[in-house]
């Protein structure tokens, strides 16, 4: 079959680029309706309080206002939560961290509407909070939740006092293995908790017509979340609510789940108008979610000839107030705290703590970054103590060809060696870590190298594609997939053109829409690729089998002897100048015979992740996760030993993506990926004074600008082709951010000789570890 | 209050009060929707415009302010040869996911290449120091002004 | 009365008059600070005086006496590029280049940012370490005030009620010396965690000032001399002496013991570049 | 935030104890004070002015005695500024330590601003605050001295050593109202030259 359409394997820009460089694209704070209203909410000024009333009689009283919602327009029994429905739609009865929601106010205009959200008074019994996630695990320590153990579960979560949920997996016999083991490293690490902050805030925009219902636009990443989190939270059928996508500036995971479309839905439904909420940038640090800080103990066994043995971890994560994805991060963090090694002897456990601060969920790499920034830390120590190569010793190790993943997952694509040989050969590392000893002190800027590998999946529950083909014979595709930037459309459209051999002009792709799209769980854990782009190529497959099926009556032959030919044709095989035009056969199909030729397909991604003949589970939320992208990482980092201040001058990322659909859109996720893991490597922190969020600002929240870019970052493709994959694709979202953190980790001890095991790796915390070494006066 | 603004070339009337932004006046009455709002503190840079030629933050611009002042939005510069190949640029080197930062990008890469027709990657790091991107990672961004800039020269040269 | 609205006084004695008229009123320069306060509804002054139309307070000038007379009005972007900051004057130059990012500095002035005084700023210990004096223009009339008297505490300076900052006048460069900022900060465009103005003239004679330790910023006749005479202990005497008067703050851009520590950090940073000779 | 303070007193703790809940008393110690009226033997009403920064703000607080003991006092502080763009709760408590000089008076008070004010410039925040309360420390204990013991000489002003730095283990926490600068200026520190 001649392939004269190239879609798959092109670098096509983006197809919403026009409107996006002439400032035309729309986004949720652009959308504007007659007589719209604007909202603003009130803030909990306390961790944890019961709410005891709310006098609105001021706020109701200004001019301009039109409506006001509390806790009392929300009925307990109805909750949310993607793992654990232990969340209203916004406080209820009790509000359990600084800055939740409380109640929003609609008014003819945003300045009327703060104004009247600063008159609600709300009356509160202040009781005790716990904001440590160690603290809050301790017999005694102040309950978030007085009834945790009630609330419906999606799976056994353990969830008791203030354990939001608790996992452990474990393979072979760790106890047993530590005798066997000639070095042993132990270490407590912590990572910190981290804001998303993609520079577009948080907003919903809410319809409501004269039936009562609701259409609702908001920054999303799933609209089908935000329709089940809206209905589930206020007690809706799914009927009521239409859920519709403008387009987003980015979500990272931070608009996976709910942020203010619940409140909004409830406010607009009160004032029966329309009404617009756009968070400001301290209220979207302040309400919505952010990175699970880690505490973190791991311990690693290996043979004297570098052969790693054995592996213990246990991990506390900080929930916040609510569930939201925390037992999602928790099982996937322990599967993958291995790294891709064949470590025979692995038991990892760990839980998730309630506390009074706000809610920690998805955010890229989905706790990945945190457990590697450990991992990869002790196989470099290892290395060390055997005096072994940081890549010779991982070599030894690391799995290949169909070395089934911890816990038993079959792995049917890996392309980790070519991935670690590339960064290796790219980056010098041989030659550069040889000088090293001759480098000897060169003035205050110590060079160092470090090395990290890391896995990620793509995968995860269900999604569907309907393909459509319209009379002139192009094709509408609907996925319902958002594309938040990452550039799904585009790589959907190139999949869809591909399968049928059209150019993907021919190709128009639908607004993500709860009334007319098929299922699609979500913009998250790097899976619409792979598991859309599956979903997309069956569909397409449909529709050949139709266009073929009428061919076959038009033509007068055995559909047997018909093939796709590049350009939107169906023809006889081996007779060039016998075909129709997919406009002659979809104008039948419309205006004669068979009807509009539609192809469909749904599936949930159905690979198990756990074999239990190789392991033990207990309290792994999905049974059925994703196939492995593989990653390797060399950074150059310079350490300036008066300030202990942390740069990267160049990094080489090699990614194992299965088959680059767009390589450009690849390698854009991979400097994407690592700048972000820059940010959480060296100068992003959120922090709490008390229980209060103390930087909630960009002034005083640092993410890394045009400076900060090495001057050298190298993003390299290794196509490894994943036979279950769209024409052999795998994911890319998030892998770039897993090994970054770890890999300058190890740069630093390469450069000056400290470990240091907290982030971020701040010019003061590294300062500190000179000084506690004696390497810096 | 009562203001004419020159926003694009053209006298705009506007309502301002004293504390009115000119970000808000641009978004809320004239329906100019590139500028964002990204921060309100003047640090992220999806506000900027261009005010009498250099770059400027639309958030930390009062309305009042601006008066007598040329302010150009992208709107306005849409079709500017420069800014035609600053777009096809960044469209041909992916230098955008999401977007939101690419109005204040382009804005800032405008003024620059209007005043230095041969930047290097390290002036052009400098002038968009003021622009914060969180989905590229910066390097596309970079390569696609440098390399508007060499079309723009030889265009010129022509 | 009550002052409103936005006024545009085209004179020095206008603006001051205006502000005189009510204690609320502030007079707004670039507004890179004033208006993120007012965003954030921090500040709610009924009105505004715009320095924008006063030519007095406009850019940089060789002044009389071979010193150097920046108007209050001059943005970063000037200052940070002027031919006139040479030699010792350089270290204008270089904190000027450093403040905030591109586009910040095409708004920012010089008068609006000191008048702020926040501990985190970059001119104030530049300003020190240059000898320079602020002109303030109030309702009795003007008065020249040294950098060093005008950085009192922490948002303080020597500015009484309804006074505004006229310029700012730096010493007769040492063309043959060399001056410097040196800026330690989380990331590119950041407040200083800590930072180091130096000039140091051709004679050797070195004066330095520590900013970001403390409510203003940190000099000491003492230091200046230890330096100036120079010798291996010099640096860490001297380091010792500044951190002695240092009073940092806690918060997310560092401790109060890392500040302290980088004290004598930088001024070794500082003094090595510009024994250099060139300045930077 | 947490601030604190200890200084001593030549008079016995339960003569200073009556003192604490002197409304008119406290008044004169607190700088920026403008109103305090006691609405019941454990209730009081202020208005307290701060400045910083080029912001003024009017706090309205409701402090709230709600633990004492022989020998110390709890109590909370609830209030908001401009029309309650900001929040501030506080939880103090003072102990009273009977020692060889006479009594050692220790405050603590931890301290959380919400809102406008609470979201900019906590380092700055925390190091007004801890000087606001030195120097509300030092206006009481002149004060006390002077009420309990006119014959006695007077005593040397004690130096007020910042409490040690290791926190104290989070007890149920109450308050004493808080004062701020009302724009007079502190003590010059810094440049000497």
């Amino acid at each position: 079959m001649s392939h004269f359409v190239q879609a798959v394997g092109a670098s096509i820009p983006q197809l919403d680029s026009d409107e996006k460089v002439t400032g035309r694209a729309q986004y949720i704070a652009d959308l504007w309706r007659p007589g719209m209203l604007h909202a603003a909410i009130v803030q909990s000024p306390h961790a944890h309080a019961r709410i005891r009333g709310y006098d609105l009689q001021a706020a109701l009283a200004l001019p301009g206002v039109r409506a006001i919602v509390t806790g009392d327009d929300l009925d307990e029994r109805h909750r949310m939560g993607a793992f654990i429905k232990d969340e209203p739609g916004f406080a209820k009865g009790k509000v359990r961290y600084v800055g939740e929601i409380v109640a929003a106010v609609a008014a003819d205009t945003e300045a009327i509407a703060r104004a009247a959200a600063r008159l609600v008074r709300v009356d509160y019994e202040v009781l005790p909070a716990v904001t440590d996630p160690e603290a809050a695990l301790q017999p005694g320590a102040p309950l978030v939740h007085d009834d945790a153990a009630s609330y419906v579960k999606v799976f056994d979560a353990g969830t008791q006092g203030n354990v939001c949920s608790r996992t452990r997996l474990s393979e072979g016999d760790a106890a047993a293995a530590w005798a066997q083991c000639d070095v042993i490293v132990e270490r407590r690490y912590q990572t910190q908790a981290q804001a998303h902050l993609s520079l577009e805030p948080c907003g919903a925009l809410a319809e409501v017509d004269a039936q009562g219902r609701i259409t609702l636009w908001s920054a999303n990443q799933s609209v089908f979340r935000v329709q089940a989190n809206v209905c589930e939270s206020l007690g809706l059928p799914m009927t009521r609510l239409r859920c519709q996508t403008p387009r987003v500036g980015a979500g990272f995971g931070n608009k996976m789940e709910a942020h203010v479309q619940p409140v909004l839905v409830r406010l607009a439904m009160k004032a029966r108008r329309t009404v617009r909420l756009i968070l400001s940038r301290e209220e979207d640090f302040e309400t919505v979610r952010a990175r699970h800080p880690f505490v973190i103990r791991m311990k690693t066994g290996a043979k004297r000839d570098g052969t790693l043995l054995a592996r213990e971890v246990e991990l506390i994560l900080d929930g916040g107030a609510y569930g939201d994805d925390s037992p999602g991060v928790l099982g996937y963090a322990l599967l993958m705290n291995v790294g891709p090694y064949n470590i025979p002897h692995v038991d990892a456990h760990g839980q998730v703590a309630y506390t009074h601060k706000m809610r920690f969920g998805a955010f890229r790499g989905f706790g990945v970054p945190q457990v590697t920034f450990a991992s990869e830390q002790q196989i470099d120590e290892i290395a060390q103590q055997l005096g072994l190569d940081p890549i010779e010793l991982r070599r030894r190790n690391l799995k290949t060809g169909n070395d089934p993943w911890f816990c038993g997952q079959q792995v049917a694509s890996n392309g980790l060696t070519p991935c670690l040989a590339m960064v290796e050969h790219a980056s010098g590392w041989q030659a550069a870590r040889a000088a090293r000893a001759t480098r000897g002190a060169q003035g205050d800027k110590r060079i160092g190298y470090g090395v990290a590998t890391s896995a990620h999946i793509g995968g995860l529950l269900a999604s569907g594609a309907i393909v459509r083909m319209l009379e002139d014979g192009s094709v509408l595709l609907n996925t319902g997939a958002v594309d938040i930037g990452q550039g799904s459309n585009t790589v959907l459209t190139q999949i869809c053109a591909e399968a049928l051999q059209i150019a993907p002009e021919q190709v128009a792709i639908a607004s993500p829409d709860t009334d007319g799209s098929p299922y699609n769980w979500g913009t998250t854990a790097s899976r619409v690729t792979y598991v859309a782009g599956r979903s997309v190529v069956q569909a397409a497959a449909e529709v050949e089998k139709k266009l073929k099926q009428h061919a076959s009556e038009m033509l007068e032959c055995a559909v047997e002897d018909l093939e796709l030919r590049a350009g939107g044709r169906v023809g006889l095989k081996g007779v060039p100048g016998r075909e129709l035009p997919f406009a002659a056969i979809s104008g039948r199909a419309h205006w004669a015979a068979g009807g509009p030729i539609i192809g469909s397909h749904s599936w949930v991604f159905d690979q198990k992740t756990v074999d239990p003949k190789r392991a033990v589970a207990t309290g792994l939320p999905f049974q059925q996760i994703g196939i492995f992208s593989f990653t390797a990482l060399v950074v150059e980092v310079e350490v300036d030993t008066l300030t202990g201040k942390v740069r990267v001058p160049r990094a080489w990322s090699a990614v194992d993506v299965g088959r680059a659909i767009n390589p450009q859109l690849v390698t854009g996720q991979i400097e994407g990926a690592f700048v972000q893991g820059l940010g959480f490597a060296l100068t992003e922190e959120m922090v709490w004074d008390g229980a209060k969020l103390a930087n909630p600002t960009l002034m005083d929240y640092k993410i890394p600008t045009f400076a900060e870019l090495p001057e050298v970052l190298k993003a390299y493709i290794v196509e490894s082709h994943e036979p279950t994959g769209p024409f052999g694709a795998k994911s890319v979202g998030e892998i770039g951010m897993n090994a970054v953190a770890a890999a300058i980790a190890n740069g630093v001890a390469d450069a000056v000789g400290v470990r240091i095991d907290r982030l971020p790796m701040s010019g003061e915390r590294v300062l500190q570890a000179l000084q506690q070494a004696g390497v810096a006066a | 209050m009562k203001l004419e603004l020159q926003i694009n070339g053209e006298a705009a009337a506007v309502e301002a009060g004293l504390h009115d932004t000119l970000l808000t006046v641009l978004r809320d009455q004239l329906q100019l929707n590139a500028a964002k709002r990204g921060c309100n503190q003047g640090v992220c840079g999806v506000c900027t415009v261009n005010v009498d030629g250099w770059p400027a933050r639309a958030c930390l611009s009062l309305a009042h302010g601006c008066e007598g002042a040329q302010v150009r939005t992208l709107e306005g510069l849409n079709d500017t040869p420069r800014m035609q190949a600053l777009q096809r640029a960044f469209t041909e080197a992916g230098a955008f996911q999401c977007g939101f930062c690419t109005p204040g990008m382009l804005v800032a890469a405008e003024a620059l290449l209007a005043r230095e027709p041969a930047p290097d990657a390290a002036a052009v790091k400098q002038a968009l120091s003021g622009n914060l991107c969180r989905c590229t990672g910066y390097l596309k961004i970079v390569e696609a002004v440098l390399a508007a800039a060499a079309v723009l020269r030889q265009e010129a040269a022509a | 009365m009550a002052l409103t609205g936005y006024h545009r006084p085209a004179t020095v004695d206008e603006a001051v008059a205006l502000l005189a008229a009510d204690a609320e009123a502030k007079p707004i320069a670039g507004g890179a600070t004033l208006v993120a306060m007012l965003n954030a509804r921090v500040v709610e002054p009924p009105a505004l005086v715009s320095l924008a139309g006063i030519a007095e307070l406009q850019g940089l000038s060789a002044a009389a006496d071979g010193g150097v007379r920046i108007g209050a009005f001059t943005r970063h972007r000037d200052t940070a590029a002027s031919p006139l900051l040479t030699g010792t004057l350089a270290v204008l130059r270089s904190a000027a280049g450093q403040i905030a990012n591109a586009t910040v500095r095409n708004m920012g002035t010089i008068g609006g940012s000191i008048a702020f005084a926040d501990p985190g700023l970059d001119y104030p210990p530049a300003l020190v370490a240059a000898s320079a004096e602020v002109e303030i223009a109030g309702s009795d009339g003007r008065r020249r005030v040294p950098a060093a008297e005008f950085f009192i505490d922490w948002y303080t300076t020597a500015l009484q009620p309804g006074e505004i900052v006229c310029a700012v006048h730096l010493p007769p460069a040492d063309a043959q010396g060399a001056g410097l900022y040196v800026k330690h900060a989380r990331v590119a465009g950041d407040y200083a965690t800590a930072s180091v103005a130096i000039c140091r003239r051709a004679s050797g004679a070195i004066t330095v000032a520590v900013g970001g330790c403390g409510p203003a910023p940190l000099a000491s006749a003492e230091a200046d001399a230890l330096l100036s005479a120079g010798g291996s202990e010099a640096i860490a005497r001297a380091g010792a002496l500044l951190q002695a008067l240092a009073d940092p703050l806690d918060d997310v851009r560092g401790s109060a013991d890392y500040r302290r520590a980088l004290i004598p950090r930088l001024l070794q940073r500082a003094v090595q570049a510009c024994a250099g000779g060139g300045a930077a | 935030m947490l601030i604190d303070g200890q200084f001593t007193v030549a008079a016995p703790p339960q003569a200073l104890m009556r003192h604490l809940f002197d409304a008119r008393l406290m008044a004169e110690c607190l700088p920026g004070c403008e109103a305090l009226e006691q609405l019941d033997p454990d209730r009081y009403r202020a208005v307290v002015g701060v400045a910083l920064a080029g912001v003024k703000a009017r706090f309205e607080l409701q402090v709230e005695v709600v633990r004492r003991e022989e020998l110390a006092v709890w109590a909370t502080t609830r209030g908001e500024e401009g029309g309650n763009a900001s929040q501030l709760q506080a939880d103090n408590r003072i102990t009273l330590q009977a020692v060889p000089e006479g009594t050692l008076l220790r405050y603590e008070s931890e301290v959380a601003v919400t809102g406008r004010l609470g979201r900019f410039a906590l380092g700055m925040m925390k190091k007004k605050a801890q000087a606001l309360g030195d120097e509300f420390a030092a206006n009481l204990q002149a004060r006390l001295a002077a009420l309990e013991a006119p014959a006695l000489a007077p005593v040397a002003p004690a130096v007020i050593e910042p409490a040690a730095p290791a926190r104290i283990a989070p007890l149920p926490w109450w308050r004493v109202f808080w004062n701020w600068l009302t724009g007079r200026r502190l003590p010059t520190v810094g440049s000497s030259r």
